[in-house]
């Protein structure tokens, strides 16, 4: 009789019309919907990101980069539109090439950054002990290591650097913040209950760690990768503003600014770094704006909503 | 062949500190206990918080490491690391907190069906179909599979966290407090609940609680613990009615009656026990305040009582 | 306590010979010496070669690092600058002077500006000064420290001529005499005061919220309910509590400003830590570059050691066994 | 919530910031306008010489190496000397000791050489020590003059000249001045080798008469090759030799005989100077001057508002914007240094210390040298990248020697026509159609250019001098696809004999010493040779300008003329441009020159003021 109907209910249950309950992602979204400010920011990013990345298909770098002995420090013209630099190549073509291997380089190393340091943290946080102990001390002594020197040494040592083994060298001494922030978490994560339970109930403990673990922490990641992200399209343009990041023929966003070291430039000819200046600015602010959003979306007590 | 047997069960946990971190001394969490319990019966732990109750039936499911001593299960022997006996599908715990128990980035449906996944090979059709059935079967609308464990009260989650533990049919069930988080009001149904699909499904339960008085109500047997060690064991009936060890008296005493007629009947038994426990604290317990080891005063009642001339 | 800081101390131990192993390796690594920024057709390249044989630089590495570690260890020496020609201890000693007090006052800078700002925009949190100062951080934090100083320079420096443009001290001063004082701070102004503009603003941020958080915790509302003025409130409750874990993170900031100062004293050449770097590096002044790596990660080290410090002495909470 | 208007608020300051910049662009560029419509109008009116200023392209004959002098000096006065760095000096401050340049900026104002030169940097007898030459014994006899003293009042004498000597040839020596200067006295390798106790070659006459005995004695002794810098032997005899360079003898009190004592000194950051009125030449008209590094970044601002009043040398691309400055004087005089473009013949073969060439090279063809050279169009390269102030170079000996440049010498000009037919005749013909020159094999030609960063305007060159050659079908790669950083860049370019075989061709740049000899960049032991080039012309002509006919200037002028025009036929390397220095000196300043103007006979303590205060702008 009890079975009889219990069938009944189930085989009536029809999945695709019972209301499923605003998921994380859903809740995230109607945070920034709710904000204006990080839905403008939001809509920039991906506005320059898509514009930055289809105008540069239809670029050509050569072209770019192509001197022109009777086109140098031109101001902005119908030709130019953003001018010309001290080799007579085109400010805009290079400030759209430069965004893009900026923002390339920021996604890359927040990307790269992201999967070591959440594997390493949620790791030793989970297994914890001896793991953690060795774990730690490894991840000790890339903490000590004066972050900007070190990139500076090895930027002098690797001989043919690219995008790729830029994004690299950042990368290998820039996990550490996201690793330690996930292994405290997944510390805490692994004494509750659910994690407890879920190990009373047979299931793997690498599963616990990605499919149980992982989902609770990965509002805290992005909230950090995003705010990562910003910094790390900072660290680039600081480091080539030093001349220890891309060379010349690599534009970034960071390689436009050093031009400003010339004085000269900087003060007569702001068409060359402004306009990068100005787009790593709103670049910033527009991710931290989103960022904020994000963290706000994760802490239930702040959400406007 | 008994069904559950633990014998001298030991669990510490060491104390680290000094210059290099060494282990410098140990916490004796759980200080040799034996017990066992029959298939169908409930066994009820009961003791003070930190008394080493919920450690014991952690150790036992293999959340806690155990230090020495001995579990079967069936006959198979859990501690012994070398046979893979998977019995892990035939033993199953009830968590304490129903807020914490279950992930909260899961939809129900994905945390009733964690263990069968598992253990079982369903299609997702199949699946579905289970879990819709066991949200049946502890009371819960099978509608609600897609909802998130936030959107239920205390009780309804209690129940998903019921029926997760009864997925894989399994033989035992560690409950661990299982109402000591939920309304007075919500308990009965849930330990209502339980008692009724004991029966339909002819589980085994270890009910571990601080509430006397909730354990009277479940179990067949009872264990009392303190410090870590047993103090009492025996029949329900037996422990309630003729109550051997001082720890247990007390125990007892403070049960509330809901007679009131019988209310200063209780308060003067609750003083007597209490002036007992103060006088011959001594007797009951040894210099370092721990209880002695148990001796049979029945053949199914024991008392830890110091072994006299 | 001591037991805590001997121990760490311990940990830290390796963790320096290994930094130490690393960067040695790294600066052997790098391309060309000390010696090849020498070419000049004045200048005979066998004496050069001869130099270097005499510097050893031509052995291989390992017996270059041990032979450096034993003086290190042995005695203190970090070995001899090839382009400066001086023990190295020497010249660090000179630019750590000129970097620890440009470090201390942009440290006092920050929380001057940090403290009042901070606490202004928690108390009267969604204010319109609250939302100004809000503005700054967000302005503050998407503004690249080096664009930043580079305009500071260019305005305060040039366009009013307020502050001197570079170096540490003016010219012909008798060291100790109370003008070459004041004209050491007023070198040290603008580098520092774009500094802690800057890197202000994350302190501005977390005090705000500290603020916020600490005045809806009940022992706010108690105090409030039990009559208490409301200065009093702040000054007594929110204050001591929200301050705290500012002080907490003073150790960190060391290394924070490590970075900082690279790009503070590279613009506004001021001859400290990170311009010594930079230079070492293009020049190759391997030991240099290695004891300067070394130190400053033993300041951040030691910054580590002392923020765990003050945590614990300020917050009841963490003891430190 | 309220935070609605702060997002208002920070959009409203975006617009603002926005506004302000582009209100600032347009301002910036009216002002540009104003200064293109002004130009036009002088244009119109003005003669050639306004014109080429509104080109924004200068020339070195516009400028004057040496200050005019407005108005009377008064009687003291100081002035703040400008060392153009963007690294502090390293402070070891002795002309023995040295070895970076910013060191002997600082060195100069108190210590100079006993001997002075004329323009072509031969030695003349106006020095503080005169000398005479006995071909016969190979040998020259030097006389201290007696009123050269140094600053503590002793003596300069023939001991400390001595003593200099002994200090560098020491084994324990750590400075870089030991070679060729020194090992041709006689008896200085054995000395150096530690087999004698004394250098055979010297020989102390009296107090202030030296004599010098060579081993090898050739022409260049008299431009260069003697070394002029005394040791205050009573201050450092007590100091091991390899203690000398951080003694604070060098450091924290240096000492010279020049017309300026060092009063104090800020490590790295400034030195002050009172004059020296026991300067045996006579008392210096100033007080006293300050010297202070100045960034490269605010060197413009320093001058405008007199913070210095010269500088030793002014980064010639931030001149444009500011040749109109009406508080200085722009002096002008030709660098001693070419840039050039080499190509590698050769290796070096570290066994016998000698070039090793290779005729199999890929550059080993002189036509595809030539052509190379005449691709690429230098003229225009000085007048875009550097206004004018580089300008197109033809020989391998600078015009900053004007008696051994050859002017008259016509060395390949831009002419891409010409590139293009001795290409072809030379059998680089493009076989398989991809727009780029096969070798006359029908191989594929790729030529890899090494180029150094650093710089200003290194990278928009390479790039503008590979462009040029592919306009004439040549395949020219940069090598690894990035400019090279200056240590690597000569690593492997083969400073230390371990030749790059990856390198086709580089560029980079020498400065000439003051000896006008090649031998050191171009002979066949030479390990500068980077081309790894020899010749038996090349041979025989380096030999003849140093030989003993050579001490006859006439027959020297027209060895080394002989040797320009060589190498234009051989092209080993081919020079690119020569550069110009630049030094604004304010107003107030009079007998002022540019040190490099050798033999101008203008000396610094004659420099005076015209006012206490700097003229500001």
């Amino acid at each position: 009789m009890k079975i009889v109907e219990t069938t009944n209910a189930v085989e009536n249950l029809n999945i695709e019309n019972i209301n499923k309950s605003p998921s994380g992602v859903s809740i995230i979204w109607r945070e920034i919907m709710r904000d204006k400010l990080a839905l403008i920011s939001l809509v920039f990013l991906l506005l320059v990101t898509t514009l930055v990345y289809g105008i540069s298909l239809f670029l050509d770098l050569d072209q770019i980069v192509k001197i022109d002995l009777f086109a140098i420090h031109e101001p902005p013209s119908s030709d130019f539109w953003l001018g010309t630099d001290y080799g007579g190549r085109d400010v805009f073509g290079q400030l759209i090439i430069g965004t893009r291997n900026s923002l390339t380089i920021g996604f890359l190393v927040t990307l790269m950054t992201g999967l070591i340091g959440v594997t390493f943290g949620l790791t030793a946080g989970f297994f914890g002990g001896h793991i953690d102990n060795i774990m730690m001390r490894v991840l000790d002594f890339f903490i000590i290591l004066p972050f900007l020197m070190i990139v500076i040494v090895f930027v002098s040592i690797v001989p043919n650097y690219s995008i790729i083994s830029f994004s690299l060298i950042m990368t290998a001494f820039l996990w550490m913040g996201i690793a330690r922030l996930i292994r405290s978490k997944a510390l805490q994560e692994r004494e509750l209950d659910y994690a407890q339970a879920s190990k009373t109930l047979g299931t793997p403990r690498w599963k616990i760690m990605f499919g149980q673990v992982l989902p609770n922490v990965s509002s805290l990641i992005i909230v950090t990768m995003t705010l990562n992200l910003a910094a790390n399209i900072g660290l680039e343009s600081g480091l080539s503003f030093l001349g220890f990041g891309f060379p010349e023929e690599t534009p970034s966003l960071g390689t436009l600014l050093s031009y400003a070291r010339n004085p000269q430039t900087l003060e007569n000819r702001w068409w060359i770094w402004m306009p990068a200046a100005i787009l790593i600015f709103l670049l910033m602010l527009s991710v931290r704006n989103v960022g904020e959003a994000l963290k706000r979306a994760t802490d239930a007590r702040q959400r406007r909503g | 062949m008994e069904f559950l047997k633990v014998e001298d069960l030991k669990i510490h946990f060491p104390i680290r500190g000094g210059l290099l971190n060494r282990k410098i001394d140990s916490v004796r969490a759980v200080d040799g206990v034996s017990f066992s319990i029959e298939q169908g019966k409930t066994y009820g732990l009961v003791g003070e918080s930190g008394s080493g109750k919920t450690t014991t039936g952690r150790a036992i499911i293999g959340l806690n490491n155990i230090t020495s001593g001995k579990v079967f299960f069936e006959g198979n022997d859990l501690t012994d690391n070398s046979k893979k006996v998977d019995v892990r599908k035939d033993i199953q715990m009830i968590f304490q907190d129903p807020y914490s128990s279950l992930n909260p980035k899961k939809r129900v449906i994905d945390i009733v069906a964690e263990p069968l996944r598992n253990y079982e090979r369903l299609t997702k059709k199949e699946e579905r179909y289970k879990v819709a059935e066991l949200l049946e079967k502890v009371g819960l609308s099978p509608e609600s599979i897609l909802k998130y464990p936030h959107e239920f009260s205390g009780g309804q989650r209690q129940r998903i966290g019921i029926a997760r533990a009864i997925a894989l049919k399994p033989k035992l069930i560690i409950a661990d407090e299982p109402v000591s988080a939920l309304d007075v009001s919500v308990q009965a149904q849930v330990l209502n609940f339980m008692k009724d699909i004991q029966k339909e499904l002819n589980l085994t339960y270890l009910f571990i609680s601080h509430d006397l008085g909730i354990v009277k109500h479940m179990s067949d047997e009872i264990g009392i613990m303190y410090k870590g060690r047993y103090v009492e064991e025996g029949k329900t009936e037996e422990i309630f009615t003729n109550p051997q060890h001082i720890y247990t008296k007390r125990l007892v005493a403070a049960i509330p009656d809901i007679n009131p007629q019988n209310r200063e009947k209780q308060k003067i038994f609750r003083q007597s026990v209490q002036e007992e426990f103060e006088q011959s604290y001594h007797d009951y317990f040894d210099e370092e305040g721990l209880a002695y080891n148990l001796r049979n005063i029945s053949n199914s009642h024991s008392v830890a009582l110091p072994e006299k001339g | 306590m001591w037991k805590f800081i001997v121990r760490r101390l311990l940990i830290a131990l390796p963790q320096i010979l290994l930094l130490s192993v690393l960067v040695f390796l790294m600066a052997q690594m790098m391309p060309g010496d000390a010696l090849s920024g020498l070419i000049d057709p004045n200048i005979d390249p066998a004496a050069i070669e001869a130099q270097r044989e005499r510097l050893g630089l031509n052995d291989p590495w390992h017996i270059q690092y041990v032979d450096w570690i034993t003086g290190v260890v042995t005695e203190g020496d970090l070995g001899r600058s090839f382009r400066y020609k001086m023990d190295v201890t020497e010249i660090i000693g000179q630019r750590l002077v000129n970097t620890f007090w440009l470090s201390l006052v942009t440290l006092i800078f920050t929380y001057l500006i940090a403290i009042p700002l901070g606490i202004t925009s928690g108390r009267y949190n969604d204010t319109f000064r609250d939302q100004m100062i809000t503005g700054y951080t967000y302005v503050g934090f998407a503004t690249p420290l080096f664009i930043f100083a580079l305009v500071a320079l260019w305005i305060l420096g040039f366009q009013f001529g307020w502050f001197p443009t570079g170096g540490s001290v003016s010219p012909g001063l008798t060291p100790g005499t109370f003008e070459y004082f004041l004209s050491r701070l007023h070198h040290l102004i603008l580098p520092a005061l774009s500094m802690a503009l800057i890197t202000t603003v994350n302190t501005v941020q977390y005090l705000r919220s500290e603020i916020i958080d600490t005045k809806q915790k009940d022992f706010i509302i108690t105090a409030r309910a039990k009559g208490a003025s409301e200065s009093r409130v702040y000054n007594r409750h929110i204050l001591r509590n929200s301050l705290l874990p500012i002080a907490a993170f003073f150790g960190f900031e060391i290394t924070g400003l490590i970075g900082g100062t690279i790009f503070v004293e590279t613009i506004y050449s001021y001859p400290g830590m990170g311009q010594l770097f930079i230079e070492s590096i293009n020049l190759r002044d391997y030991s240099v570059v290695i004891a300067v790596v070394l130190l400053l990660g033993i300041a951040s080290i030691l910054g580590a050691l002392l923020s765990d410090i003050i945590l614990s002495l300020v917050d009841p909470r963490i003891r430190i066994k | 919530m309220k935070k609605s208007s702060l997002a208002k608020l920070l959009f409203a300051m975006m617009l603002i910031l926005l506004l302000a910049l582009v209100g600032c662009g347009s301002e910036d560029e009216d002002t540009q306008g104003e200064q293109n419509d002004q130009g036009q109008e002088e244009d119109t009116n003005g003669g050639d010489e306004d014109d080429a200023e509104d080109d924004g392209i200068y020339s070195i004959d516009d400028f004057s190496p040496v200050k005019t002098n407005e108005g009377e000096a008064i009687d003291g006065g100081t002035i703040t000397f400008g060392l153009v760095s963007d690294t502090p000096f390293e402070g070891t401050l002795n002309h023995n000791f040295y070895s970076g340049n910013p060191d002997v900026q600082v060195i100069d104002w108190f210590s100079e050489s006993l001997l002075a030169v004329d323009e072509n940097y031969a030695y003349t007898q106006e020095g503080a020590a005169t000398f005479e030459v006995n071909e016969e014994e190979q040998s020259i006899t030097f006389t201290i003059r007696d009123n050269v003293n140094w600053h503590d009042g002793e003596p300069v004498t023939a001991e400390d000249w001595l003593f200099a000597h002994e200090v560098i040839g020491d084994p324990d020596y750590d400075g870089p001045r030991y070679g060729q200067t020194f090992t041709s006295i006689e008896g200085m390798e054995e000395y150096h080798a530690g087999e004698a106790d004394t250098i055979s070659g010297m020989e102390v006459i009296d107090e202030k008469t030296l004599k010098i005995t060579y081993a090898n004695f050739t022409p260049s002794l008299l431009s260069s090759g003697i070394w002029t810098y005394p040791l205050a032997k009573h201050i450092f005899e007590d100091i091991p030799v390899a203690d000398m360079s951080s003694s604070d003898a060098v450091r924290r009190e240096p000492i010279g005989f020049g017309p300026f004592i060092v009063e104090s000194i800020v490590p790295g950051e400034s030195v002050t100077y009172v004059k020296n009125e026991d300067y045996w030449r006579g008392e210096p008209t100033l007080d006293g001057l300050t010297l202070i590094v100045v960034n490269e970044n605010v060197v413009v601002q320093s001058l405008q508002n007199g913070t210095v009043d010269l500088v030793n040398s002014f980064p010639t691309d931030q001149y444009p914007e500011n040749a109109d400055m009406s508080n200085v004087e722009f002096l002008g005089d030709i660098d001693n240094t070419y840039t050039y473009i080499g190509f590698k013949l050769g290796s070096w073969d570290a066994e016998n210390n000698r070039v090793d060439m290779d005729p199999d090279a890929k550059m080993a063809d002189v036509e595809l040298r030539r052509a190379m050279w005449y691709a690429v169009d230098n003229a225009t390269v000085g007048e875009r990248f550097y206004n004018g102030l580089r300008w197109n170079a033809t020989t391998l000996i600078p015009p900053s020697h004007p008696d051994f440049h050859d002017d008259t010498i016509e060395a390949p000009l831009y002419d891409p026509e010409r590139a293009n037919e001795i290409l072809d005749a030379a059998g680089y013909e493009d076989v398989t159609g991809d727009g780029f020159r096969e070798d006359p094999d029908g191989n594929e030609l790729v030529i890899n250019f090494a180029s150094m960063s650093g710089g200003d305007t290194a990278e928009p060159l390479a790039r503008y001098y590979i462009q040029s050659w592919e306009a004439v079908g040549l395949n020219v790669q940069l090598l690894d696809g990035r400019l090279i950083e200056f240590n690597s860049f000569y690593d492997r370019v083969g400073q230390r004999g371990e030749d790059d075989p990856a390198i086709d061709i580089y560029q980079a740049a020498w400065g000439v010493g003051s000896d006008v000899d090649p031998s050191g960049l171009y002979g066949p032991n030479a390990i500068f040779n980077f081309p790894r080039y020899e010749s038996e012309g090349n041979d025989e002509l380096l030999a003849r300008g140093l030989s003993e006919e050579a001490f006859d200037h006439a027959y020297r002028q027209e060895v080394y003329s002989e040797w320009q025009e060589f190498m234009v036929e051989e092209i080993p390397v081919f020079p690119t441009v020569y550069r110009a220095i630049l030094v604004p000196v304010n107003n107030r300043v009079v007998n002022y020159n540019i040190p490099t103007n050798a033999g101008s006979e203008i000396y610094r303590y004659q420099i005076g003021v015209t006012q206490e205060e700097p003229y500001t702008n």
